[in-house]
C-alpha cells in the first residue's frame, strides 16, 4: 500500500507594517531591544509620519501580495509634525471604509497609534494582527493575479 | 462560592475601581457617622482591595452608614466609599436570615409622626 | 421649460451685444433632440443653435477652468448642481471668479436618454411635460411616461439650490423631492463583504477605461493625472487586471473624497452604466456620519473634511468595526 | 403652564401640608401641577448595585409617562427626587441597566432618559423666576431664616447637579426672594442622620442637634427643607432648638396663599 | 549605471547570533546592481568604517546599504562615513536586522530569510536615492523670553552674557513673577527678594536686554533662526521714558481702592501705581478700569503733581515688530481657584487663605508689614492648620490629577517660620504623603518636625467650618484611625498650581504642543526636556510641569545653553529631506497649504510654454525648504501627486512595498 499525503503548508501572510519615525518605529525598535517577539512575516517600512503613506501605497502592497497592511503612527496629539497623524487618522479611516465597501475584507488593514515607549505595545500589536490575517487567510480579493503567477 | 469569586462580585456590586483609592482619608474626614463606624469609610475601600471582605461582612458599620454620600462627593480619586459599604450591606441582607429590620420590630417604634419614606427606606436597605 | 429657454438666450443676447461680456457658455443643438452639448457663444448669431431643455443635463462648470483664463467676461448659466462644482473649482483656484458672470438657471430635473429607450421608446423627436407626465414624441407616434421613471440617476434624489448667482432666471417653482440619496449606499452596506465583493466586481469588470468619468468629472482636473504619469507607478492606458479596474477607480474616488460634489456627470457618462455615484457617495456618507454634515461647493473657501480634523475624530479601527460614534 | 409632578408616598400622608402648599403656591404663580397616572412609591432610597433593576422600575415608569405628557416631570420631596433623578440618569448613561430596565418595561418605545427631572426649587428658580416671587409676595417675610438642604438634593453632585454641593444657594435666593433673611451656617448641607433613625436614634439625635444649633449659633430664628423626613427627624431628634417647617409653607405665607 | 556595496553587520552575535550574516552577505552579491558585499563583526567600529571607505572609492560605489542596528542608532553615523569617502551621505540606506529581526526572532532559517528580504527593500530604495544637499538657513541673533519671572530673567541674563541681544516681554507692569512675591525660600530660608532683586536690576542694566514690560505677544511668524514676533505694548497711560518713579502720584491719586493683586488681593492700593517698592522698571502703571479720569474724564490729578509730565490719558497700545533666531518661554504659573473646594470654607471665611496669600502675610513689604495677623480681625492666630493637596492630586475632575510639586516643601517652610517667630503657636499640617526628593529637602521637613515640633497628620480634612468664631478643621488622622476637629484661628490651604491660563495663546502662536493640563510638551521627557517638538523654542519653569525655584533656575540656564548653541551659529543646517512640488502637474489648488502644520508652502502664478508659441499663467505650490519640516502630508493631499518627499519619494517607499512584498 503506498501513502499518499499531500503536504499542507501552513499559511503564512505577508504583512506590511508602515511605521512612522518618531513613535512607532521606535516603539519597535524598543520592542526588539527589549526582545519581544512577533512573527518575522512582518515587515517594516520607515515613513517620517505616518501622514505619509499614500493609499497607493496600500494598494500597492496588496497588489504585489500582501495579505494585510497596518499603519503605525504617534498617538493622536502627540505627533512630532504637530498634526500628520489627525490627517492620517482621517484618510485611513475613510479609505479602509471603502475597501470595506467594496467587499475586501475589514480585517486586512488596520491603524494602531504605538508611541516610542510601547515596545511591548508593538509586539502584541503585531501578534495580534498577524493572528487575525492568519484566520482570514490569503488575499484574493485585492491582488494583482499577474504578480502572483509570475512567482 | 470561593472566596475570589465573593470578592470579585463585591467589587462588581460596588461598581467602584477600589484600586482608584489614593488613601487620603478624606471619606473618612468628613464622615458624620465615623464614630458610630467600627470599620471606618477609608478601610472598605482598603479592605476590600486587600480581600479582607470576612471581617466586612461582620462589621456593625454597614448598619450605620447614613448614606448621605458626602464621602462619595468630596473623594478627589473618583471612588465611591458609600457604594463599598451598601455592596457590602446587601451582600450580608441577602444571605437568609439576616434581614437588618424585622416586621415584628416596627409596630412598637412606629409614632404618629413616623413618614411613610422611613419604614420604605429602612426595608429596602436593609431587608432582602 | 421654452420659456425658460427664451429668457436665456434673450440675456444672452443682451450680454453679447452690449459688450458686457466677451463669450456665453451654455448649450447647443445636437444632431437629435435629445443630444445638446456644451458650448461657447461668442456671437449674436451664433445664439441661433442655442438650447436649454430637458436634456441638458451636462455640467457646464468644468469648462471655465480653461475659459476663465482668456480675456474679457463669461457669461455662464449654471444649474443649481453645477454651482456646487463651481464653487468648489473657486475654492481651488481653478476658476477665476472675477471674470465668471454666473446666471443660475432653473433645472426642473434632467432626463436620461437610455432610460427612455429601455421604456422602448426609440428615434425621438421631443418631449412634452406636464405635471409627472412626459409625452414623448418620436417618429412612430407619441407615448406617454412617467417623469420620475426617466430622470437621470443624479436627479433623482437632487436636493441642491444655487450657491452661487450673479442673477437668475427662475421662471417655475421646483417640485419638491424627499428621496434619501444614500438608499442604494445602505443597501450595499447591507450586504455581507462576499455579496459586496461580487456586486463590484461585476460592476468594475465593465469598466473599459475610456476615462469618461475621469474626463467630465469637475473635481478630477489635474493638470496631469497620476494615472497618465509614468512617474506616478501607477500609470495605465487600460485595465490589464481585475486589481487595476479597482485600482482606478478607488484612488480616483479618494483624490476627489470631500471635494466631490455629488453633482453624477461619472455616472451620466458612463459608457458601461457602472454606478460610478455609489463610490463617491460612500465617501460622502462616511464624511456626513463621521465629520458631521458636509457639503463641497457650499462654500467658495475653507477646509475640505480631508484637510482638515478635530482631536476627538474616530478611530479608523472603529469606523472598520462599526464601533465609530 | 402645566407640567407632570410626582407626589410620592408621604406627601399624600404625613406630609399633607408639603404637598397642598405646593400645589396652591404653584397655581397662584401660574403653574399647574397635573399629578400622574398610576405612580408608584419609588422607594424612598436609590440603591446603588449595579445589579439592581427592579428598584429602579417604579422611577423609570414614572419618567416615561413624563416623557409622554410634557417631557418634565416635577417633583416635590428631596428622596423621591434623589431616587428619580439619579435612575434618570442610570437610563441615560448606563447601558447595561437601560437594557434590562426596558427588557422587564416592556415599553412601545424604549426610555433612555430623555425625560427632564425638575425639583420644586429648581422649577421656582428657571420657570416662574425668583424676581416675579418676589413681585408676588404680599407679605414679606422679616425673619432670619436657615435653609436646610440635607444631602438628597445635592449629592452626588455629579448627577444631582442642583447646586454647588459645599455652597448651595438656591434656598438663600429662594429665602430673599419671600422677603426673609438667609442664615448662611455651616450644618445646612449635612446629614441629619434620618436613614438610620428607626434602628439607632442616638446617632441621628446628635446629627440633628448639631444642624439645629449651628443654625442657632449663627442668628436663624427657623429652619426650613424640603424633605418630610429631614423635617420629621430634625423635629424629633433635634431637641427642638429651632422650628422646622417645609420651604413652601413659608411660600405660601409670603404670598398670602390660605390652605 | 548603479554601482551599491552592502555591508552586513555582526553587531558581535547580536545580529550574528541569529542571523546567518556571511550567507546574507553572499547573497547580495548576486543582487542586480550590487558590485560589492562584505560582513564585519562591528559595521560602526573605526575598522568597520575604514572597510566601508575603503570600498566606496575602491569599487566607485554610487549608494550603499548597511545591514546592521536601527537607523536611529547609527544611520547618521554612517552617513558621515560615506561623506568622508566622497558618498552624498544621503545616498546611504540602513537595513535595520537588528531591532526588528535578530532580537525579535529565534530561528535562524526564518530570521536570516527577513534579513535578506530587509536588505533588498533597502536596496530598492537606495537604487532611487538621490544626492541631496543639506539647505543653509541664516540665524538672527536675538532671543525672545516670553514671561519675567524667574526662570525668563535668568534664561535673559544668561543668553545676554554670552553676547547676544535679549528681549523679555512681561504681560504685567513689572519683571519677577511669583518669586518677587515669596517670603523666603526652601531649603535654605534666604530672603527670596533679596536674592531676586539683584537679578532684576541686573537685567534693567544689561545693554543687551530690553525689557518689554506690560506687553503681550500677538502673532509669530517664521520658522527656528528666523521667527517675526508683534508684540502689542498695552498703554500703561504713562510714559516709561519721562516716570522718575517718584510716588508722589501714589500718593495724591483719589481712588485708592483698588485691589492689590501683587499683595494677593489682601489690601488695596491707588489707581496709579508701581506694583511694589522694586519694580523694574520703576514706572507707574494707571488702572483703567479703576481711574476716574478715565472713567468719567475729570479728574486728572496725578498729572497735576507729576513733575516729570509723565502721564498721558490719550496713550493707546502701540505693535511692535521684531526678529528673533530663538524662543524661550517661560510664562509661569498661578493657583487654581478654590471655587469647587468649597468644603475648605475658603470663599466663606476670611481666615481660610491659600499658601500664596500666607507669603504676603509673613513678608516684611507685605499688608502686615511681616506681622502674621490673621485677616478677619487682625489678632494672632494661635493655632494653625494647614491642609495639603488642595485641588492636586485629584481625578475627579475638581481639581489637577498631578502632584504640584512645590507645596510639601513651602508648607513645611512655613510652618518652620512660624514656629521660629512665633513659639507659642501650635501648627498642624494635614498630609497624605510628604514628598520631599531633592537635596537637603528631607532634612528641611524633618527639621520642621522634629527641631521645630509641627504636628504632621496623615490624613485629609473633610470639613471646615465656622463654630463660635473659631474654624473647627475636621480630618481624619489615619494612623490613629480617628476622626479629629481642631480648633483652629487661620487655615492655610496648599493650593494647587497651573500653569498661567495665558500660555494657551502663546503656545497656538508658537505652533508649540500643550498637554490636557495646559503644560507645554517638551520634545522628549528625558532627553530633551527643555526643547519644545517645534524647533527654535525652548521651555523654561512651570509652564512645562511644577517645579521649584532651583528647578526652574536650572532648566532657564539649560534653555539659556540651547538658545546660545544655537545663535551661536551663523547659518542652520536645514533637513534636506524636504517636499518639492513638480510644478509642471501643480493644480494650485491649496489644499496641501491647507494641511502644513509649518506654513511652508505658498503659492506663485508661473508662466508656463504650452508648446506651439503659447504660454499660460497657473498658480503653483511652492515649498520652503527652510521651513518644512518633510512630514509628508502635503504629498498625499496633492491628487494630482505634484508634491513629493525627498528622501521618502513615492517610488522609493513603492519600491519598498514591492521588494518587501515579492516573494
Amino acid at each position: 500500500m503506498q501513502e499518499v499525503t499531500t503536504e499542507k503548508k501552513e499559511f503564512t501572510p505577508n504583512i506590511v507594517a508602515f511605521c512612522c519615525n518618531w513613535c512607532s518605529y521606535a516603539g519597535a525598535d524598543l520592542a526588539g531591544s527589549s526582545r519581544l517577539t512577533y512573527p518575522a512575516n512582518v515587515k517594516i517600512i520607515r515613513v517620517p509620519c505616518s501622514c505619509r503613506v499614500n493609499p497607493m501605497f496600500v494598494l500597492k502592497a496588496f497588489q504585489q501580495g500582501a495579505d494585510g497592511v497596518i499603519l503605525c503612527g504617534c498617538h493622536p496629539g502627540d505627533c512630532h509634525y504637530v498634526t500628520g497623524n489627525y490627517y492620517t487618522r482621517r484618510r485611513m479611516a475613510l479609505l479602509f471604509s471603502f475597501l470595506n465597501y467594496m467587499g475586501i475584507e475589514k480585517e486586512r488593514t488596520r491603524v494602531e497609534w504605538v508611541s516610542a515607549a510601547e515596545g511591548a505595545r508593538f509586539s502584541a500589536v503585531m501578534n495580534d494582527f498577524v493572528k487575525t490575517v492568519t484566520e482570514l487567510g490569503e488575499n484574493k480579493r485585492l491582488t494583482d493575479l499577474r504578480v502572483k503567477e509570475g512567482e | 462560592m470561593t472566596k475570589e469569586e465573593r470578592i470579585e462580585n463585591l467589587n462588581r456590586l460596588s461598581g467602584t475601581d477600589v484600586r482608584k483609592c489614593m488613601k487620603c482619608g478624606k471619606c473618612s474626614g468628613r464622615c458624620p457617622a465615623f464614630k458610630e463606624m467600627d470599620i471606618k469609610p477609608h478601610q472598605f475601600v482598603t479592605m476590600l482591595g486587600k480581600g479582607k471582605i470576612d471581617e466586612l461582612l461582620e462589621s456593625k458599620a454597614i448598619w450605620n452608614c447614613l448614606s448621605c454620600m458626602a464621602c462619595v462627593e468630596r473623594c478627589p480619586r473618583g471612588v465611591a466609599p458609600a457604594a463599598v459599604i451598601e455592596a457590602v450591606r446587601d451582600t450580608v441582607v441577602r444571605m437568609q436570615g439576616n434581614n437588618g429590620i424585622k416586621a415584628e420590630d416596627i409596630p412598637p417604634i412606629v409614632d404618629e409622626l413616623i413618614p411613610q419614606q422611613l419604614l420604605v427606606s429602612a426595608y429596602r436597605k436593609y431587608n432582602k | 421649460m421654452k420659456d425658460v429657454e427664451m429668457k436665456m438666450k434673450e440675456r444672452a443676447k443682451q450680454l453679447l451685444e452690449s459688450g458686457e461680456v466677451a463669450r456665453v457658455v451654455g448649450w447647443k443643438k445636437g444632431d437629435f433632440c435629445y443630444d445638446p452639448s456644451p458650448a461657447t457663444f461668442e456671437t449674436v448669431e451664433e445664439l441661433d443653435n442655442f438650447v436649454y431643455d430637458y436634456f441638458c443635463g451636462a455640467n457646464l462648470s468644468k469648462y471655465l477652468i480653461q475659459i476663465s483664463k482668456k480675456e474679457g467676461k463669461t457669461a455662464v448659466f449654471l444649474k443649481p448642481c453645477d454651482t456646487y462644482s463651481f464653487n468648489q473649482l473657486v475654492k481651488e483656484h481653478r476658476i477665476n471668479r472675477e471674470n465668471v458672470y454666473v446666471i443660475a438657471v432653473e433645472c426642473m430635473a434632467k432626463f436620461d436618454i437610455e432610460k427612455i429607450k429601455e421604456k422602448g421608446v426609440s428615434q425621438i423627436t421631443g418631449v412634452e411635460v406636464k405635471d409627472k407626465d412626459v409625452k414623448v414624441s418620436s417618429l412612430y407616434g407619441e407615448t406617454t411616461l412617467y417623469k420620475p421613471e426617466i430622470l437621470l440617476t443624479k436627479c433623482e434624489t437632487c436636493q441642491k439650490t444655487h450657491q452661487v448667482k450673479d442673477e437668475e432666471i427662475i421662471l417655475h417653482e421646483r417640485p419638491e423631492r424627499d428621496v434619501d440619496r444614500f438608499a442604494e449606499v445602505k443597501k450595499l452596506e447591507a450586504m455581507t463583504e462576499d455579496e459586496r465583493f461580487a456586486f463590484w466586481k461585476e460592476q468594475l469588470s465593465k469598466c473599459i477605461r475610456c476615462n469618461a468619468c475621469r474626463n467630465v468629472c469637475p473635481a478630477c482636473s489635474c493638470v496631469k493625472c497620476v494615472f497618465d504619469n509614468p512617474a506616478s507607478g501607477v500609470a495605465a492606458k487600460a485595465n490589464d487586471s481585475e486589481f487595476e479596474e479597482k485600482l482606478f477607480h478607488v484612488i480616483r474616488a479618494f483624490h476627489v473624497a470631500g471635494r466631490c460634489t455629488d453633482c453624477g456627470e461619472c455616472s451620466r457618462v458612463c459608457p458601461q452604466h457602472i454606478p460610478l455615484h455609489l463610490l463617491n457617495r460612500k465617501f460622502i456618507k462616511d464624511i456626513d456620519g463621521l465629520y458631521g454634515e458636509f457639503q463641497a461647493g457650499e462654500e467658495a473657501e475653507g477646509k475640505t473634511p480631508l484637510t482638515s480634523y478635530t482631536e476627538g475624530d474616530a478611530e479608523p479601527n472603529d469606523v472598520l468595526n462599526g464601533e465609530a460614534k | 403652564m402645566k407640567i407632570s409632578y410626582y407626589p410620592g408616598c408621604t406627601l399624600r400622608t404625613k406630609a399633607k401640608d408639603l404637598d397642598v402648599t405646593a400645589r396652591l403656591c404653584a397655581k397662584a404663580l401660574g403653574v399647574e401641577m397635573e399629578e400622574i397616572e398610576n405612580w408608584q412609591c419609588c422607594g424612598a432610597v436609590y440603591k446603588m448595585g449595579t445589579d439592581e433593576i427592579a428598584t429602579k422600575l417604579s422611577a423609570v415608569r414614572a419618567l416615561d409617562y413624563a416623557k409622554h405628557n410634557g417631557g418634565k416631570l416635577l417633583t416635590l420631596c428631596s428622596a423621591c427626587h434623589n431616587v428619580i433623578k439619579r435612575a434618570n440618569e442610570d437610563m441615560k448613561t448606563n447601558e447595561d441597566i437601560r437594557f434590562r430596565a426596558n427588557n422587564y418595561l416592556k415599553l412601545d418605545e424604549p426610555y433612555q432618559g430623555e425625560t427632564e427631572v425638575l425639583h420644586y426649587l429648581e422649577m421656582l428658580k428657571n420657570v416662574v423666576g425668583f424676581d416675579k416671587i418676589k413681585k408676588m409676595t404680599v407679605k414679606p417675610l422679616n425673619r432670619k431664616i436657615g435653609a436646610y438642604y440635607g444631602c438628597l438634593l445635592l449629592r452626588p453632585s455629579g448627577v444631582m447637579a442642583f447646586d454647588n454641593p459645599e455652597n448651595p444657594t438656591i434656598i438663600e435666593d429662594f429665602i430673599r426672594a419671600i422677603g426673609g433673611t438667609p442664615v448662611v451656617y455651616p450644618f445646612r448641607n449635612e446629614c441629619c442622620g434620618a436613614y438610620v433613625s428607626l434602628k439607632n436614634s442616638d446617632l441621628p439625635k446628635k446629627k440633628s442637634e448639631k444642624v439645629l444649633s449651628s443654625a442657632k449659633e449663627k442668628g436663624a430664628e427657623e429652619v426650613i427643607t424640603a424633605c418630610p423626613l429631614c423635617l420629621y427627624n430634625l423635629q424629633v431628634n433635634g431637641g427642638g432648638i429651632l422650628p422646622v417647617k417645609y420651604f413652601t409653607e413659608l411660600l405660601a405665607e409670603a404670598l398670602g396663599v390660605q390652605a | 549605471m548603479q554601482r551599491i556595496g552592502v555591508f552586513i553587520c555582526w553587531c558581535g552575535s547580536n545580529i550574528a547570533a541569529t542571523v546567518d550574516v556571511q550567507k546574507v552577505a553572499e547573497v547580495m552579491k548576486s543582487e542586480p546592481g550590487v558590485v560589492y558585499s562584505a560582513d564585519y563583526q562591528y559595521m560602526c567600529s573605526e575598522n568597520g568604517q575604514q572597510l566601508i571607505k575603503q570600498a566606496i572609492k575602491e569599487h566607485n560605489l554610487t549608494g550603499i546599504v548597511v545591514g546592521s542596528c536601527s537607523p536611529r542608532m547609527h544611520e547618521a553615523t554612517f552617513r558621515k562615513t560615506a561623506e568622508a569617502a566622497g558618498l552624498n551621505p544621503y545616498m546611504v540606506e540602513i537595513a535595520n536586522i537588528r531591532e526588528h529581526c535578530s532580537w525579535i526572532h529565534k530561528d535562524m532559517d526564518e530570521a536570516t530569510e527577513k534579513a535578506i528580504i530587509l536588505v533588498r527593500t533597502a536596496i530598492a530604495k537606495v537604487k532611487l536615492n538621490a544626492p541631496l544637499m543639506a539647505g543653509e538657513s541664516p540665524v538672527v541673533k536675538r532671543a525672545l523670553v516670553i514671561g519675567g519671572g524667574i526662570a525668563g530673567i535668568q534664561a535673559a541674563l544668561d543668553i545676554a552674557d554670552a553676547g547676544f541681544e535679549v528681549d523679555i516681554v512681561e504681560k504685567n507692569a513689572t519683571i519677577g513673577g511669583r518669586m518677587a512675591q515669596l517670603d523666603k525660600t526652601f531649603p535654605t530660608l534666604d530672603c527670596s527678594a533679596c536674592i531676586l532683586t539683584p537679578k532684576m536690576v541686573d537685567c534693567a542694566q544689561h545693554e543687551k536686554i530690553d525689557i518689554l514690560s506690560y506687553s503681550e505677544v500677538e502673532e509669530v511668524k517664521g520658522f527656528v533662526g528666523n521667527f517675526s514676533v508683534k508684540i502689542r505694548r498695552k498703554a500703561r497711560y504713562v510714559d516709561e521714558t519721562k516716570c522718575t518713579g517718584c510716588k508722589i502720584c501714589m500718593e495724591k491719586c483719589p481712588s485708592k481702592k483698588g485691589l492689590n493683586s501683587f499683595n494677593m488681593d489682601l489690601n488695596t492700593r491707588p489707581a496709579i501705581h508701581i506694583p511694589f517698592a522694586q519694580a523694574i522698571p520703576n514706572v507707574a502703571v494707571i488702572d483703567p478700569e479703576q481711574c476716574i479720569k478715565l472713567k468719567t474724564g475729570k479728574c486728572g490729578i496725578c498729572q497735576k503733581f507729576c513733575g516729570a509730565g509723565a502721564i498721558d490719558y490719550e496713550q493707546k497700545d502701540t505693535f511692535i515688530e521684531r526678529e528673533y533666531g530663538a524662543i524661550v518661554v517661560a510664562t509661569g504659573y498661578k493657583p487654581i481657584n478654590l471655587d469647587a473646594f468649597n468644603e475648605y470654607g475658603y470663599n466663606d471665611n476670611k481666615d481660610v487663605i491659600t499658601s500664596l496669600e500666607l507669603e504676603r502675610l509673613m513678608n516684611a513689604a507685605g499688608p502686615t508689614n511681616g506681622v502674621l495677623l490673621r485677616p478677619s480681625d487682625g489678632e494672632h492666630p494661635k493655632v494653625i492648620t494647614f491642609i495639603q493637596c488642595v485641588g492636586s492630586r485629584d481625578s475627579s475632575g475638581c481639581g489637577k490629577p498631578y502632584c504640584s510639586k512645590i507645596c510639601c516643601m513651602y508648607t513645611a517652610k512655613h510652618a518652620m517660620l512660624i514656629r521660629e517667630k512665633y513659639p507659642d503657636t501650635e501648627v498642624h499640617v494635614f498630609y497624605i504623603d510628604v514628598r520631599t526628593p531633592g537635596k537637603n529637602y528631607d532634612e528641611f521637613y524633618r527639621r520642621a518636625v522634629e527641631q521645630y515640633g509641627v504636628d504632621y497628620i496623615k490624613g485629609m480634612v473633610g470639613k471646615v467650618y465656622n463654630e463660635n468664631g473659631k474654624l473647627m478643621v475636621q480630618g481624619s488622622n489615619l494612623i490613629d484611625n480617628e476622626q479629629i476637629t481642631i480648633e483652629s484661628d487661620l487655615v492655610v490651604l496648599a493650593a494647587a498650581i497651573e500653569p498661567e491660563p495665558s500660555v494657551r495663546k502663546v503656545a497656538t502662536l508658537l505652533t508649540a504642543s500643550i498637554d490636557t493640563n495646559n503644560f507645554l510638551t517638551e520634545s522628549h521627557a528625558k532627553l530633551r526636556p527643555v526643547e519644545s517638538p517645534t524647533a527654535g523654542v525652548y521651555l523654561a519653569g512651570v509652564c512645562q510641569g511644577p517645579k521649584d525655584i532651583p528647578e526652574t533656575v536650572s532648566q532657564a540656564s539649560a534653555c539659556a545653553a540651547k538658545v546660545i548653541g544655537l545663535l551661536a551659529k551663523d547659518k542652520l543646517k536645514t533637513n534636506p529631506c524636504v517636499a518639492i512640488p513638480d510644478e509642471s502637474m501643480c493644480n494650485g489648488c491649496s489644499q496641501c497649504a491647507n494641511v502644513c502644520a509649518y506654513g511652508a508652502i505658498t503659492y506663485e502664478n508661473k508662466e508656463f510654454r504650452l508648446g506651439g508659441g503659447k504660454t499660460e499663467i497657473r498658480r503653483v505650490a511652492c515649498v520652503n525648504p527652510a521651513v518644512c519640516q518633510g512630514c509628508g502630508a502635503c504629498t498625499v493631499t496633492c491628487p494630482s501627486g505634484a508634491m513629493d518627499l525627498k528622501g521618502f519619494s513615492s517610488k522609493q517607499i513603492m519600491s519598498e512595498v514591492e521588494a518587501i512584498c515579492k516573494k
